[in-house]
This record gives C-alpha cells, structure tokens and sequence, in this order.
C-alpha cells in the first residue's frame, strides 16, 4: 500500500536543542519504527498566526493524512483546516480544542520538574533558585510552581525568583535573566524558553543549571546537574500506526513520566550518590501514583489554600495562574 | 550592595554593543552621512562573526570576520549614496531589511550552535571585592571599547584628520572648494562606522548571547542610532547614553527578580520608551541640535556640480 | 570598460523601466541563489513564481496577502511623499489590531454581527492606528523628535503591548490561561469574497483606498500640498502650505490604513487576538512602497509582487526544501536592485575604451 | 619680466554650455588684473580651473613660464596661488583658527597659528579675532576670514572671486588699500567682477569674456565705462525710464517689528519700521545677512511669528499670518532663491503656478484644475518671453534668468497690490535684467506698492522711488532716491546712522 503522510508543522527551526529538536527525534524515531509505512515532511519556522492555515492546508493538499501541528499558536488554524479535510486526521500539541478528526497531545512537563526541584535543592547553598521564564501560561506556571514544591520538599528554607523574558527564544534576554538571578543570589537556574543561553550562562558564570527540552550538557559541561526533557516518538509511532490500521480516534493525551513523555535525565555526575538515589525513589513514587507534585494542601505565596488536599484535578492543573508558595514575587498581568 | 556589582558589570556587558555601534555612527555622521542600515550591518557581522569562530574556533578571527563583513556592506552603501546619490534613508533602510534577510539565509545552519563563553577576569584589579565584579571583569571587547571611544575624542578634537571630517560634515561645498576629497573622507568614514557596526554584531553573537538567532540584534542598531542624536554628536556622551540604556534593560530583569509587581511586558517596554524620551528630552531644543548636528547630515553631495 | 554618465535631465523612460528591471534582477539573483544550494533554478523558480497562482486558491492566498501590504503601502506612498519617514507602519498595525480586535470582542456577544458592526470594528481599527501614528507625529511636531527612531521604536512597544493585553484583559476566559482572544463569531468576521477560499473584503478595501490615494495625491490640492512639503520645503512655506499640516496628515492617514491592515488580520484571516497578528507587513511595505514608485497604482503592482515572494518562498520551503528565510532575502535583493536601477535614470551606462 | 601664469586656448564644456572656449590669459607679477564679464560669462569656471578645482577639457597653463598641470587645490596651493570664493567656503561651527588651519598645509600647528592669524590680520588691517565660531561673524568679517587664509599661504597669486558684493563702499575701498599694498610687494591678483567703476579703479589689466569667450584685453584706466561695457555685453548698458509719480496711500506698514532668531545662525531683528504706499518702489540697501532673509520672511508670511500688529497690510494686522493668508490679501512675493523656494524644481511649470495662485480658478473643490494652470502658464511664458518648452517643462529645466522671469510674471500676473522682491536681477543677463525692471516698474505705475531688497546698490538708484538701509538687523528712516548718494547710503550700510535722521524721517512721515 501507499506510505501514509505525515506532515509536521514547527514553530522554530529544527536545531539541536528545543522544543522542536525534540519533536523532530520523535518523528526521526517514528520513520524508524514505521519504515516503510509512513512518509514524513515538515514545514519550520512557520509563524503562529493567518500564514499557519495555510501551511497546515497545504500539507493536507498534498496528501499527507496525518498532521501534526506543534504549537500552541496553530490551534485554531488547525481546527479551521480539519473542518475542510474531514478525511485527514491532526494532532495538535499542547492545545485543549479537539474535532472529530483532530486529538490533541501534551505532556506533563510538571513532573519531571519536581523531581529538578529536589534535584536543584539538594545542590544549592544559597537555597535560592532562578528561573527564566517565557509567558506566563499554566504550563509554565506548572512548571515554575512544581520546581518550587519540589525544592521546598526537601528544603523548606528554599525560595525561587522569576524572571519573564516574553519569549520564547531570545537569547540575549534570557542570558541577562539569568546573570541577574545569578547576581541575585541564585546558585542554581533553569528555564522554561527555548535557547541553550541560560546553561551557557551558568556555566561562564560557575552556577548549576537544569536544562529543559533537550540534553545540553555539551553547553554546560560543569554546569548541567540534568535536563528535563520529553519525548514523542513513541506516541508518535502509536498514533501514525492507528491511522495505517483504520482504528485512529480523536484523543486527548497528557502523558508524564510513566508514559516515558517526560524524563529528569543526564543526571550530572557531580551529584552525590545520595541524591540520585532520593531522586529515582521519587520517580518511582510519581509512576506509582502514590507521589503527586500537586497534591493538597497546595498555597499560592499569598498564603491563600489553593487546594485543600488530594491531588489537584487536570482542570484546575489547566488553569493555574498564581505562583505557590515559595516563589518570589507576584505574578504581575493580574 | 551584592547585587549592585554584577547589576554595574550587567549593564555595562548590555551596553558594549550599542556603545561600539553608536561610535561607528557618530563617525559616519560627522562626516554627514546617515547609515540607516546599522541594524543590518550588525545582523550581518553577527552570523559572519559566529559563522567563522565556529568554523576555526578562534574568536578574534570572528570579530575581524564581522568588522570586514560590516565595512563591505557600508562600502556599498557609500557606493550607493555617496557616487551614485541614491538616497540615504531609502538606501539605509534597504540595507537593514536586506540585513534581516540575509543573516536569517546565512544563518541557517548555525542556529542552535553554540560557543564557549570565555571567562576573562583582570589579574588584580579583577579581585577587588567591589569594582572587581562590577568593572574588570568585562570581554577584552568591553575595554577596547572604552578605548575607542577615547581614541574617537582625540582623533575629532585633537588631530587635524578629525578637523577635517567635522569640516566635510559641515559643508561639504566648502570642504571640496578647499581641496578635499569630500567622498574619499565620507567613504572613510563609512567603513569605520560600517567595522564598529560590525564589531558591535559580532559582540552580540560571539559574547552577548553567544549564539546565533535570526533577529538577535532587535533593534539594538535603531537605539544606537537614536544614541548619537542623544549625545548630540559627542563620543563621551555617547558612552554615557550607551551604558545608561544597558542599564535600563537590565534593570528590568532585576526588577523582576526583585519582585516588583509590573508586567514583564511592561518593563519591557522601558528600554525603548526610554529612546524615546530622551529624543523628544534633547530635540527639543532645536537650536541646540542644530549647532551640533552636522550641518550636511543626510544631504547628498556632488562634487561636480 | 563600461562607464556611468550623468544625463543632462533625468530620463523618464527609465523612472517607469527601474522597477521592471529591479524585478528582473532579483528573479536572476533568486536564480543563482537556486544554483548556489544545488538545485534546478527552472525548477525553483517555477515553484517560486508560477507554484502560487495555479489555482484560485493559490491566487486567494496571494490576494489576502496583498490586503494589508497594498493598504499600508499606500499610506506610506503617502507619508514619503511628503518626506516623513514613518518606517513604524508595524506599531500602527499591530496597535490598529488591538484597538478593532478589542472592540469587536467587546460588541460580540456569540452572534450578531454584520456589516453595520463590522464597520464599526473596522473604523475602531483605523482609529487606533491614527492614534498610535499620532503619538509620533505629536513628537516631531511638538518636540522636534527624529520620526524614524520614534515610530520605529514605537513598533517594539505596540508588540509588547499586544503581548500584555493578550496575557491580560483580553484573554480568552474559558482559554485555560492561554494567551490569546476568544474567536470573534462569524458575524464579526470580513464576508469572503470567493467561496471555499479564504480571500476576504479587504482586498476591495485595498484597491479602494488605492483609488482614493490616487485621487488624493494626483488630483487634489491637499495632496499637492502635501507633496510640496516633501520636494521643496521652503517652496512650501513660500506658498504658505503648512508642513505641520502635510506632517499629521500624512502620519495619521498611514496610521489609520496600518490599523486597517491589522484590524482586518484580526477580523479576516486569523478571527482573534494572538500575540503576533503580523509576519512583518509593516517593514515589508516599505519596499513595497518604493517599487511601486510612491505611486498608489503601482503600490498595487508591488504589493502583488511581494505577496508572491511570501507565499512563493513559502512553497520553495516545503516543496524544496529551501529555508525560510529565503523571503526576507528576495525582499532585501528586491529593495536594492531598485535602488541600483535607479541609479539609471539620473546616469547612463556608456562604453568607453 | 616672465609672466606669473598664462593660459592658452582653455575650454570647459558643461552638458548645456562651453562655459570657457579657447581662453587666453596672461598675468605679471605685481599686477592687479580684472576678469570682467557679465553673469555666466564663464568667469568662476576659469578660475576653478586655474586653482584647480575644475578639470579643463583642453588647452595648457604654464606657471612662472613653466608648463604645469594642476591637480587640486592643495597642489595649487603649493604652487602659491590662494582663493577667495565667490561663495564663501567656510565652516560655521569651527573657530577661525580652524577654519584657516583647513586652508593650509598639513602640519600647521594650530596654537602657533593663532599668533600668526593675529600678526598678519594687524599687518593688512585686517582685524579678526582667531577663537570666535563663524556662525557669529558678519559677511564682511567672514570675508576677512577668507582673505587672511589666503594671505597666510603667502601666495604668489591671489584669486579673488567678486570680493565686493558683500561689503559696503567704505569697506570696499579698505580691501583696495589692501590689494595695491599686496601687489606692491609683488604679489599678482586676479580681481573677478562685473562692476565698471570697481575695476576702473583699482586693476591695471582687465580681460573681458562674454559667453565662455575672450573679447578684449585692455587697461582699465584708460577706458570709459561705456567701452568697457560694450566689450562685456556687445551693447551699452540699456537705460532706464524713471518717471516719478505720486504715492498713493499706504498699503504695507511695519511698526517696531522685533523678531528673534529662529535658528543661530540668524540674524535678530530689532525694531523695524517703515512703510510702503500704492504706486512706489521701497529699495532696501545692505550687505548680505544683516537681516534681509529675516525681514522678507517675516514680511511674506514665511516667518509667522512676529506681533500681529507690527506688520499691517492694508491695515489689517497681518503678522500672525501665514504666506497664503497674506497673499489672498493682495500680497505678491518673488524670493531670491528661484528652484526650492520660489519653485519646485521637480514639478513642471504649470504645477509651480498653483504655488502662488490658489483661488477659484485653479482649484473647484478642492481639486486641481491642470487645464486652468496650464493656460496660465502657457499665458506667463508668453507674456515675459521665458525660453521653456511650454507648460509641462519641469522648472529645473529653465536657466536661471528664464525662470526668474517665469517667477516674476507668475506673481505680476496675480495682480497684486502689494510685491515683496529679493535681488530681482541675480545671474540674470542685461536684456533679462531690463525687461524685469521694466516690468517692475510698470507695476508700480499700475499703483502697486513694490519693496525690492537688492545687494546692487546701482540696480536700487535706478529703480527705486525711496531708499532705506538693513544693518544689523535695523533699518535706517528712508531717504528720497533723489535726496541720497553712494556715499551716505553705504555710510549707513555700516549701521551708522543718526538718530537725528531717524528723527527727520518721523517728521516727514
Ligand atoms: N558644474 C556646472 N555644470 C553645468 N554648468 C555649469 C557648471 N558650472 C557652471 N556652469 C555654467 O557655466 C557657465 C559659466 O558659469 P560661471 O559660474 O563660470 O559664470 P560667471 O561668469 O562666474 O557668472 P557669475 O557672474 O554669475 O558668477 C554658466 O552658464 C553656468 O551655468
Ligand atoms: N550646475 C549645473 N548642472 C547641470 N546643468 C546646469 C547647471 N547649471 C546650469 N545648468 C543648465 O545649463 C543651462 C544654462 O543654465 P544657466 O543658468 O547657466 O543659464 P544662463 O546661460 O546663465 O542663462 P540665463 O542668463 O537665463 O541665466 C540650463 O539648461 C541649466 O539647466
Ligand atoms: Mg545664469
Ligand atoms: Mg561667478
């Protein structure tokens, strides 16, 4: 039979590290896995906004009968689009709109940034953390917020300051974010933006760092404690294989550290034993279900009880927008 | 007082590049010629730049790669505006879209690259407890910057080479009446503004991030520009201005860091507010920048007629 | 060796023959850029040319993109023709899509609409790039501030602006957070004109305003004022025509046809606010403006030509693989080749031993 | 004696003029020689070509009877010849140390030159002060600047580009002292003017061009006025009818106008009054830059920031008003400067006529009407015989006296009551020149009220009704053109005048 299509449609260039780099390993993995089967093509850098309909339209033109939209900005392209070629399936990432032939992917970034924030607590002295941050949307309140539960849970002194860069790659900017955390008193700094600036940053500077996205020790050699990172093949090759079958259904995938999507890895070798061993109880503890970053009672910095107990619900999860306890600062577009 | 350090070295590390642009310009300028293209040019140097250190690992090699990369592009724009009188802000304008354009086509497969950042501390000075962190702790770059910036007041004020680009910015007619090469001494000037420019890109992408990104130099080029009105044509208040608005990009984040409860968007916005009221702060004064500003300032001269 | 001499009088041939010939030579660099990555320069020139407008379609998506490059062209024709260099067209859009897209979210309450609503949508668009424009022509009226660095710097600012309210006070509420508007419902959306495309009214917007520009420059005495302004100033003050007038005329009809131009992204192609509304219209038209001679009918000629290097460029990348940026350097060649033919009708190329 | 410089058959071609055709020109050491020729007879470019800064198209120049090319300016001024420009080539914002230091060779010390700048200056009676900034000298101590910087050079030629059309009469004959001193010490000069009497006075040589060519050599002194203007111009210098009439009434009247700068480098003014009545010609005398350009703009329109009252046109207070204002009110206005200002080089002919006629006629609607300004176009060029190939010829095609005359004719054509003009005959050849006169004063004859401002004191005697002086700013009471002379008007061009005048000019007023 003929190949089945599957169209990509990035944000940013492909690169070697970031959020693309990542879903471009997962599609690589999926031509692996597939082989013959499937036919893959992607479009890069096309900007989120009227041009991403008709990229997306374009890709469907051609044939390919899977689509893959990898930003949050293609949403609403994406649905308009899947509206004209019923017969195409799509997958859009990170979005909460779905269609009888559109499913949408996401992971949960959150866990794996708890077991950083062990990780990072552990490693500092100064019991402050910095984090670069992009927008702030509940996926990186997520993060910011389970990087913190994770640091205050084995250190109670620790506290995490914010800086929003309003981008998500700008490298100049998130290099100075993070040399002002640094002067700030951060020993520790991670990011939730695209570029490798603030390992790189670290590193010149002699602080530790947690990668995001992909693995950057090659920027940080010394710097690097692990990187937070997730993985798409698999779902990837799941997802390409239903459509081959006939047997694909919309879904709404959020998948953590037990689906194999996110991992805390590259566990730097300056770690003490001790810590990589809380570390991978701890993971163990999040597979199994009986650790959950969220869980009540969760407070927001002002001291308002935000959950009072049991682990918080994926729709409260969705629509966070306040910093918990621990963060410096207010969170400011309020 | 601790964060005070790192927030001077910050400012001053942020302010470099405008610094080394805006010297480049303030040359131009004085010999009456308006370069809209510095963004352009930087953009250029700064892919060229990166370009070349991550092909032979040497970082001077890069900064000597962004200067040249800077003067050719300047050396077409003096061809453009200076012989063939197209005009200088259609042509600069050109320049920085064609910039734009061609960084991001250069630049390509050397996204996600990335360098070393080379740690340079003084011997001594680089231990004081304060100014230690605060000042000698800089990128070679930062200091030869400085110097230029000297360098450009004695050439302007003390040597008879600079009297003469100051007369051919003034009038041009007269300067040629007196037997000067009028486009040779723009053309000059040019290609210095045009190697600053590029010094000033390859800072950027060699040290600042270093990285290569398309679009890396966001407007820094405009705001070095704007600096040159700023300091109303004088090197040392060029300097000021340029570490001043460093500061104030870097004050944003660590007001940030510090908690104040603004939108980041919002102090976002200060670096370029800023530009803006310090231009509207020193246009103001009309009679004030017409004593200062180069009298033939973007007006094409043609020594054959 | 061939030789440049200057010519007694301008040559009017060559003020019309300069952008057929800029184009020409940016086809031929496109080529040798072709050549210069390994491929067929046929093949991608094909792909880059003829690829957009095989079908409706294709010719649907060249004519949206046309919409806002032709409207913000014209008020830039406008503005250096009367030697105000407003390079900010960006901010007035973007800030034209805040103020439109903000009221129709406001008037929108899930159905109603129309076109009596839509105009008022549209006209609050308009209002909001005026307004941004003013704010630069205030400085250089008032204070004397260069409007090149203002409105340029004015573009970052209206960006982050956008960015705030997206985050903000006009998030979607039911978004999760997320920084974007709700959609706007279809009777606050611009009517399509072709059925099954998504070419929109704006595009007869354009051409009208295309219309009027002409009449405006070409035949009334304002727009004579105006351009007085610009060639001669002292014969402007001679005459007693006001530069301040022909400084907030021009910038406030640029402001109004940028905020055009971005209201109708908002309320065409895209149906909400997104934190970028625009792939760079505002500096692309300013090439368009000068290939199109400051003229508002060859702005249409233009405007066409760089809507094609958009979407070509957009098909050379997935079709082969070229990069991306492939469009921006097409845009900068373009822009020269101009300004080096232009060269041609003030000199001649001579050959001499 | 060898000569100091000869010129053999020296030609220049321009795209639309030979400006210099087969020129031949010897001078002495010693000697004071005239190069004398009517507007665009070639004279500036002969000179250009002798100091180097023009490239002649052919013929040869020896120096001290050597054969000898010159590059450049700076290689003639190795040579030792030296330049005053017609057009003066300074730069405001340096010093005047600075700006001769620019004139000599490299490695002129500038703290030494101080001194010298000081030593020489006292040496001709030339007194200037080294530190001051240009923009804050007058003309005639920019001219010194000019003059010390070529002395400085110590040349043993010195080219002097009509040195006079700035100064005032006294003043003129302190530059001849200096001149005969420099020539006594042996130094050769070349004196370019187009005034007689001037070059009858002071040269021993004279050479006389018309259109690019020589048309004599001769001695001044031994010529009359009349000889020597025909070899200029072929004719005679035409002569003017000035009938007198009575003034009517006053239509322009300026009432303690004060104005401050607008921008440094200008001129303040300081308490201007006079008036101008229906049927005569107001002239006002005065070096260049003491005022001239301030007072037109303020009295046009162009310059709207003076007290409304101070300025009254038909007595109505007009001073806050801008150019088009005044103009539906009756005024007219022809600036010196024709392309940019008086019009828009770009445009055609027809397109600058809306410049100054915005009224029914040309404009329904608020659109243009193109047949209704190209008729009038078609009608100026007609009437003042401008040489254009017709209504849609762009200005910039036009010379200068051409469209001078267009300029003139677009605004008699108005029909105005009040005519403000500034050097109404500048670069204009002699019939050019007596046909705008003409007209002018058959305008005044039609009962319109006419200020002319001119540097030619000889052009204001003949045209003028009354005279008033502009120095420094200030204008002196007015003198009837009968009553005045050469002598007492140039007096007054110096800022010298009494208040006992001022005085008489109230009682007669
Ligand atoms: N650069 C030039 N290009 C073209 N034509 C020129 C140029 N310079 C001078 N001419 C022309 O050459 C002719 C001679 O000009 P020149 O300036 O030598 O006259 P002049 O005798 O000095 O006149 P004036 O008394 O007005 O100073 C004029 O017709 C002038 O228009
Ligand atoms: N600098 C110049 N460059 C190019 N063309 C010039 C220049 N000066 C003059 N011309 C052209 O030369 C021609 C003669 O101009 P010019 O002003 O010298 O005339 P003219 O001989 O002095 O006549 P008139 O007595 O009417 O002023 C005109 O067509 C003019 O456009
Ligand atoms: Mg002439
Ligand atoms: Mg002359």
């Amino acid at each position: 039979a003929e190949p089945l299509g599957v169209g990509f449609v990035y944000v940013s260039p492909i690169g070697d590290a970031g959020w693309t780099t990542q879903h471009d390993i997962g599609r690589k993995e999926m031509e692996k896995n597939l082989g013959a089967k499937v036919k893959t093509k992607f479009v890069e850098n096309v900007p989120e906004g009227a041009d991403a309909e008709r990229v997306i339209s374009d890709l469907a033109q051609q044939g390919n009968k899977l689509i893959i939209t990898t930003s949050f900005g293609y949403m609403n392209p994406t649905l308009k689009v899947a509206r004209q070629f019923p017969d195409v399936k799509f997958i859009h990432l990170t979005g909460y709109k779905t269609a009888a032939n559109v499913g949408t992917a996401n992971a949960r970034f959150y866990e794996a940034r708890y077991l950083s924030g062990i990780l990072a607590a552990k490693m500092s002295t100064t019991h402050v953390a910095g984090y670069v941050a992009a927008f702030p949307i509940p996926e990186v309140l997520q993060g910011i917020n389970a990087f913190t539960r994770g640091m205050r849970s084995v250190d109670p002194k620790a506290e995490v300051k914010v800086i929003w860069v309003n981008s998500w790659f700008d490298p100049g900017k998130e290099r100075d974010a993070t040399l002002t955390l640094i002067g700030q008193g951060a020993d520790v700094v991670t990011n939730h933006t695209d570029s490798t600036a603030v390992m790189q940053a670290a590193e010149e500077k002699g602080k530790y760092a947690v990668a995001y996205h992909s693995d950057m020790k090659k920027f940080g050699p010394k710097a690097q404690l692990g990187a937070v990172t997730h993985h798409w093949g698999a779902y990837y090759t799941k997802e390409a294989q239903a459509v081959i079958d006939g047997k694909w259904k919309p879904t709404s995938v959020w998948g953590g550290i037990k689906d194999g999507m996110v991992k805390l890895e590259n566990i730097s070798a300056a770690v003490p034993a001790d810590v990589k061993t809380l570390l991978a109880a701890k993971e163990k503890d999040i597979v199994a279900g009986t650790l959950v970053p969220f869980a009540g009672p969760v407070r927001d910095n002002d001291g308002k009880v935000r959950l009072e107990k049991g682990p918080m619900s994926d729709e409260a999860l969705n629509k966070m927008d306040y910093y918990v306890e621990g963060v410096a600062g207010k969170l400011p577009t309020k | 007082m601790d964060a005070l350090a790192p927030l001077i070295a910050a400012s001053i590390n942020a302010g470099t590049p405008l610094l080394l642009a805006a010297l480049g310009l303030l040359i131009n300028e004085k010999s009456g010629v308006v370069n809209l293209g510095a963004e352009g040019m930087m953009l250029m140097a700064a892919v060229i730049g990166f370009a070349i250190t991550i092909q032979t690992g040497s970082v001077p090699l890069g900064f000597a790669a962004g200067a040249l990369a800077g003067m050719l592009l300047a050396g077409f724009f003096a061809l453009m505006t200076v012989w063939l009188g197209a005009n200088q802000y259609a042509t600069g304008l050109a320049l920085s879209l064609f910039g734009a354009g061609g960084s991001a086509y250069i630049g390509i497969n050397f996204v996600g690259q990335s360098l070393r950042n080379e740690k340079s501390v003084l011997p001594l000075l680089g231990d004081m407890p304060f100014l230690g962190v605060a000042l000698f702790r800089q990128h070679p770059m930062v200091y030869l910057s400085i110097a230029l910036c000297g360098a450009i007041v004695w050439f302007l004020y003390r040597t008879r080479a600079g009297l003469i680009l100051r007369a051919v910015g003034e009038s041009p007619s007269s300067a040629h009446a007196l037997g000067y090469n009028v486009r040779r001494i723009r053309l000059s000037a040019l290609l210095f503004g045009g190697a600053c420019c590029g010094l000033a890109g390859a800072f950027l992408s060699l040290v600042y991030t270093p990285l290569w990104v398309e679009g890396m130099v966001a407007g820094r080029g405009w705001i070095a520009l704007a600096l040159t009105t700023f300091a109303t044509w004088r090197p040392a208040r060029v300097l000021c201005g340029a570490y001043l608005f460093g500061g104030v990009t870097i004050l944003t984040f660590h007001m940030q860091g510090l908690g104040v409860p603004i939108a980041s968007q919002l102090l976002s916005m200060l670096p370029y507010v800023a530009t803006i009221v310090v231009l509207v702060l020193i246009s103001r004064n009309a009679n004030w920048i017409r004593l200062n500003m180069p009298a033939s300032l973007g007006k094409h001269f043609n020594p054959n007629q | 060796m061939l030789k440049l001499e200057a010519r007694t009088n301008p040559s009017t041939l060559m003020a019309w023959l300069s952008p057929v010939l800029a184009v020409l030579l940016t086809v031929l660099c496109g080529a040798l850029l072709f050549i210069a990555l390994g491929k067929n320069p046929l093949t991608g020139l094909a792909v880059f040319f003829l690829e957009p407008l095989k079908d409706v379609r294709g010719w649907s998506e060249v004519g949206i993109k046309v919409a806002p490059l032709l409207m913000i062209a014209i008020g830039l024709a406008v503005c250096f023709r009367a030697n105000v260099f407003n390079i900010g067209a960006e901010g007035q859009l973007v800030v034209g899509a805040i103020t439109g897209g903000a009221a129709g979210l406001y008037f929108d309450q899930g159905s109603g609409g129309g076109p009596l609503m839509i105009s008022v949508v549209l006209i609050a668009g308009m209002l909001g790039g005026m307004a941004w424009a003013a704010i630069t022509a205030f400085l250089r009226d008032r204070f004397n501030a260069s409007e090149i660095l203002v409105s340029l710097m004015l573009v970052y600012v209206a960006q982050l602006l956008l960015s705030y309210l997206v985050h903000g006070v006009l998030k979607d509420p039911d978004g999760f957070n997320f920084p974007q508007s709700k959609m706007l419902s279809d009777g606050y959306l611009l009517p399509i004109l072709v059925p099954h495309t998504r070419l929109h009214v704006g595009i007869l917007l354009a051409l009208a305003a295309s219309v009027l520009g002409w009449i405006f420059l070409s035949k009334s005495v304002s727009g004579f004022r105006l351009q007085v302004g610009g060639m001669a100033p002292l014969a402007a003050r001679y005459a007693g025509f006001s530069s301040r007038k022909s400084l907030w005329t021009s910038m406030l009809v640029c402001g109004a046809l940028s905020g055009l131009a971005g209201v109708c992204e908002v309320i065409g192609p895209i149906g909400q606010l997104t934190p970028s509304v625009s792939p760079g219209y505002g500096f692309a038209a300013i090439i368009v403006a000068y290939v199109g001679r400051l003229h508002p009918v060859g702005v249409i000629f233009s405007s066409f030509i760089m809507a094609l290097f958009y979407i070509g460029g957009e098909l050379a990348q997935s079709r082969l693989g070229m990069p991306s940026a492939i469009t921006g350097v097409f845009q900068g060649i373009l822009l020269f080749a101009l300004l080096a033919c232009d060269v041609l009708i003030r000199y001649q190329l001579r050959w001499r031993k | 004696m060898t000569p100091r410089l000869t010129l053999r058959a020296i030609t220049k071609r321009y795209p639309a003029v030979i400006a210099n055709d087969q020129v031949d020109l010897t001078v002495l050491p010693g000697e004071i020689h005239a190069v004398l020729g009517e507007n665009g007879a070639g004279k500036s470019t002969l000179m250009k070509i002798i100091y180097g800064a023009v490239k002649p198209d052919a013929g040869q120049m020896c120096w001290n009877g050597t054969p000898t090319t010159i590059e450049n300016p700076s290689a003639a001024r190795q040579l030792g010849v030296a330049m005053v420009f017609q057009h003066f080539s300074l730069f405001d914002t340096l010093t005047v140390a600075e700006n001769i230091a620019l004139g000599l060779p490299a490695g002129t010390r500038l703290d030494e030159l101080a001194q010298r700048i000081t030593s020489t200056a006292a040496e001709y009676g030339l007194e200037l002060e080294p530190q001051r900034h240009v923009h804050t000298l007058s003309v005639g101590e920019c001219q010194r600047v000019e003059i010390v910087r070529a002395l400085l050079a110590k040349p043993q030629l010195l080219i002097l580009d009509e040195p006079t059309s700035v100064l005032t009469p006294q003043a003129v004959e302190k530059l001849f002292g200096t001149l005969r001193k420099l020539a006594a010490e042996g130094c050769s000069i070349l004196y370019i003017s187009h005034k007689l009497d001037e070059i009858r006075a002071l040269c021993h040589t004279c050479t006389v061009m018309r259109s690019g060519k020589v048309t004599g050599v001769c001695d001044p002194r031994r010529e009359t006025a009349a000889s020597l203007s025909r070899m200029m111009i072929g004719a005679e210098p035409p002569a003017m009818q000035h009938v007198d009439r009575q003034p009517g009434e006053t239509v322009l009247s300026v009432t303690n106008l004060s104005l401050a700068k607008s921008h440094p480098f200008a001129t303040q003014l300081t308490g201007v009054s006079f008036e101008v009545r229906a049927g005569e010609i107001l002239g006002v005398a005065g070096v260049s830059g003491n005022g001239q350009q301030e007072l037109l703009a303020a009295l046009s329109g162009e310059d709207p920031r003076a007290e409304s009252a101070t300025v009254t046109l038909h007595g109505e207070p007009v001073g806050r008003m801008n150019a088009a204002g005044r103009r539906a009110r009756g005024l007219g206005f022809v600036p010196e400067e024709r392309l940019g200002r008086g019009a828009v080089p770009e445009l055609s002919l027809a397109h600058n006529i809306l410049l100054s006629h915005q009224t029914s006629a040309t404009v329904r609607f608020g659109m243009v009407r193109f047949k209704a300004i190209a008729e009038i176009a078609a009608a100026v060029i007609r009437r003042f015989n401008v040489k254009a190939a017709g209504p849609h010829a762009s200005a910039n095609s036009l010379s200068g006296g051409n469209l001078q005359k267009y300029i003139v004719g677009r605004e008699i054509l108005r029909a105005p009551t009040v005519l403000l003009v500034a050097q109404p005959t500048w670069g204009v050849d002699v019939g050019a020149a007596a046909q705008i006169r003409a007209e002018l004063l058959a305008l005044r004859d039609a009962g319109c009220a006419l200020l002319i401002i001119s540097e030619e004191l000889d052009e204001l005697f003949e045209i003028s009704d009354r005279l008033i002086v502009i120095a420094k700013g200030r204008v002196s009471p007015s003198i009837q053109r009968a009553d005045a002379t050469i002598d007492q008007i140039g007096q007054w061009m110096s800022g010298l005048w009494s208040d006992v005048d001022s005085e008489a000019s109230h009682a007669q007023a």
